[in-house]
């Protein structure tokens, strides 16, 4: 068998146990009397060519040339015959010929589980059950222990991409939310007034919300903002004062130099 | 009622057989059921290439067929085409099992969340999981408490003294979990969803693990 | 054949129906009909309130009847329950009446492989998979867990106490299984291998598919 016969199937096998079954069966060899030295120069010329054609092969084909390698070597050593008579040692390619066998159980377990995956796909069932279930029923998922610790990693990956200053609730402190101010006034525009019920909705933890009606009250000492309402029992507003933004900044600054 | 015996009675060798082409007479039954809207004789007739009369013979031996005592479907024509359904005298029977099978629990995609979050994350209060999730989740947490998934757990000692939630038996039954050490942590979901594992273990190591178990079903 | 004529010609009136009542087994026909899910014996006996003997003949005369010629549909036991569905043989012409098309269940030669070291070794840990199939490589198990086909099952009181992983119900039906018993022993596999062994030149069989498949699946 030349090693050219078999680089067709280069990427196809998925570990040496693949490879070496291969050569094995090919060969119509004796599994059980493996000709060590023939398969260990095939294989390593297998390896070899994969090399040459900048194939990686994974750590494992290494580890096996090495196990093929030290099995024939074992082979190759002459053994004390008197030995051999009280410890009779075991074939040294037993424990590999095992491996085979039974990695070649499983490829056809598989493909047997491939042919009854395929009858099974080319039946239809057409259930009927819908017409004789409770329609105002919640229509919700069948869950699985998966589907909680995948959710649950979901859950978290959106944690990780919301905006840094609702997330990390521990770093919030009365200059974020000054500076926070500052950039909800920027973007409220020429209007001058925000809703205090609503910035205080949208923070997510005690501690944010503490940390604003402590920066508004600052402020509002300062008289850099002032409070409105429409009438009474309506909804308070935020006004920027003139001097907000001087304000803003000289709190930042102190704030900042407390930390 | 004469094609029933007909079919049935007069003819178990030949006539039976002769009137209708047994292969037909499955591809249409099959088609038949598969179909949600009424198939007509022309529309099966073209999509099996067969001829329109011998459509209609397989459909009126399969009619007849269907009709025979001890069979609980009916295959007949309705609004010009054919189609299977139950027969209304087992309507009852049929809506009492349906009621009587456990439905599978099926929680909505809010609940499935605040469940995981308080699963991995507990004891945790209410503030807190919404504060993981970042979503509002009213009512969530009641259909939790309801379907006994979740219980309350104490209070927490910080201001306000919020109610602390945490798993139940009843979680842990629903999930096929001994404990709740069994859940998969997420750095072991982590490391299956990368492709390949760096070669953390040596191949040979976990061998004596496996030669512990070679009892399995070999 | 014989046994169709048995059943459908000679014996409308006595001997098909006398072992199974009739009017059970028509009932019977109608839940399996209608559920989704497989459908088991206890369940109906339990809704329909009749002894589970009763039910369980019911069910076996049901399946023989579909299992006679000329039907297109089945009705058989796949992950402990009975379903109907049509008949794969039929597979071609019934395709152009689906309306909604199962997405092909595509799984490469690397998840089928795990996929049997688990059906045949559960519960077995990551390590012990990779042990067994020689490489390394966890992300298939991730496909197999998300595609519902294994789950988690505890763990293994080892060091590290490593996840253990089974297959699940919806294992059985994608593949057809009634449970996984119904499974050919490994030993049965090395046994068709000798079996065919003789006349591996000629014809080749399981040798030539060890070498012919792996281009196929990969």
């Amino acid at each position: 068998m030349s090693s050219s016969s078999w680089n067709v199937h280069l990427d196809q096998y998925e570990g040496p146990l693949d490879l070496l079954l291969d050569l094995i069966r090919k060969q119509q060899i004796d599994i059980h009397n493996i000709p060590i030295a023939q398969i260990t120069h095939q294989y390593c010329a297998f390896m070899e060519e994969a090399a040459s054609l900048d194939i990686e092969l994974s750590a494992e084909f290494v580890y096996m040339a090495a196990t093929l390698i030290h099995i024939k070597s074992k082979l190759l050593l002459p053994r004390d015959p008197e030995l051999e008579k009280i410890d009779p040692e075991e074939d040294p390619r037993r424990e590999l010929v095992d491996r085979l066998l039974e990695h070649e159980r499983f490829r056809n377990a598989a493909e047997m589980l491939q042919q009854k995956r395929m009858i099974e796909e080319a039946t239809w069932s057409n259930p009927q059950i819908q017409s004789f279930l409770d329609q105002a029923e919640d229509p919700g998922l069948d869950v699985t222990l998966v589907d909680l610790v995948n959710t649950f990693q979901t859950v978290l990956e959106r944690l990780k991409s919301r905006p840094a200053y609702s997330v990390e609730r521990e770093e919030v402190s009365v200059p974020d939310m000054i500076r926070h101010l500052r950039s909800v006034f920027a973007a409220a525009g020429k209007t001058d007034r925000v809703s205090a019920a609503k910035l205080f909705e949208a923070q997510r933890s005690k501690r944010a919300m503490i940390c604003l009606f402590l920066a508004i009250l600052e402020l509002v000492k300062r008289q850099a903002l002032s409070l409105v309402q429409g009438d009474s029992f309506g909804d308070i507003d935020l006004r920027r004062g003139d001097g907000f933004d001087q304000a803003a900044e000289e709190i930042q600054e102190t704030e900042e130099e407390y930390r | 009622m004469e094609e029933m015996l007909n079919l049935d009675g007069a003819a178990p060798a030949t006539q039976g057989e002769s009137d209708s082409d047994p292969a037909l007479k499955a591809v249409v039954e099959a088609v038949v059921y598969i179909t949600d809207e009424p198939v007509t004789a022309s529309q099966l007739a073209l999509a099996l290439a067969r001829p329109l009369e011998d459509v209609q013979k397989a459909l009126a031996t399969l009619a007849a067929e269907y009709d025979l005592p001890g069979r609980g479907l009916s295959l007949r024509e309705v609004a010009g085409g054919y189609k299977i359904s139950t027969r209304p005298e087992y309507h009852e029977e049929i809506r009492a099992f349906v009621k009587s099978i456990k439905p599978p629990l099926k929680l909505s995609l809010a609940a499935l969340e605040t469940l995981a979050v308080i699963a991995y994350k507990q004891p945790i209060t209410a503030p807190e999981i919404l504060e993981i999730r970042g979503v509002q989740g009213a009512g969530v947490l009641k259909t939790l408490l309801d379907r006994r998934l979740i219980t309350t757990s104490g209070r927490k000692a910080v201001i306000g003294k919020p109610i602390l939630y945490r798993t139940t038996k009843d979680f842990l039954l629903q999930f096929g979990l001994r404990d709740i050490a069994e859940l998969p942590t997420l750095k072991e979901f982590e490391e299956l969803r990368r492709l390949a594992l760096p070669d953390e273990e040596p191949l040979g190591m976990p061998a004596a693990t496996a030669e512990e178990e070679p009892s399995g079903h070999a």
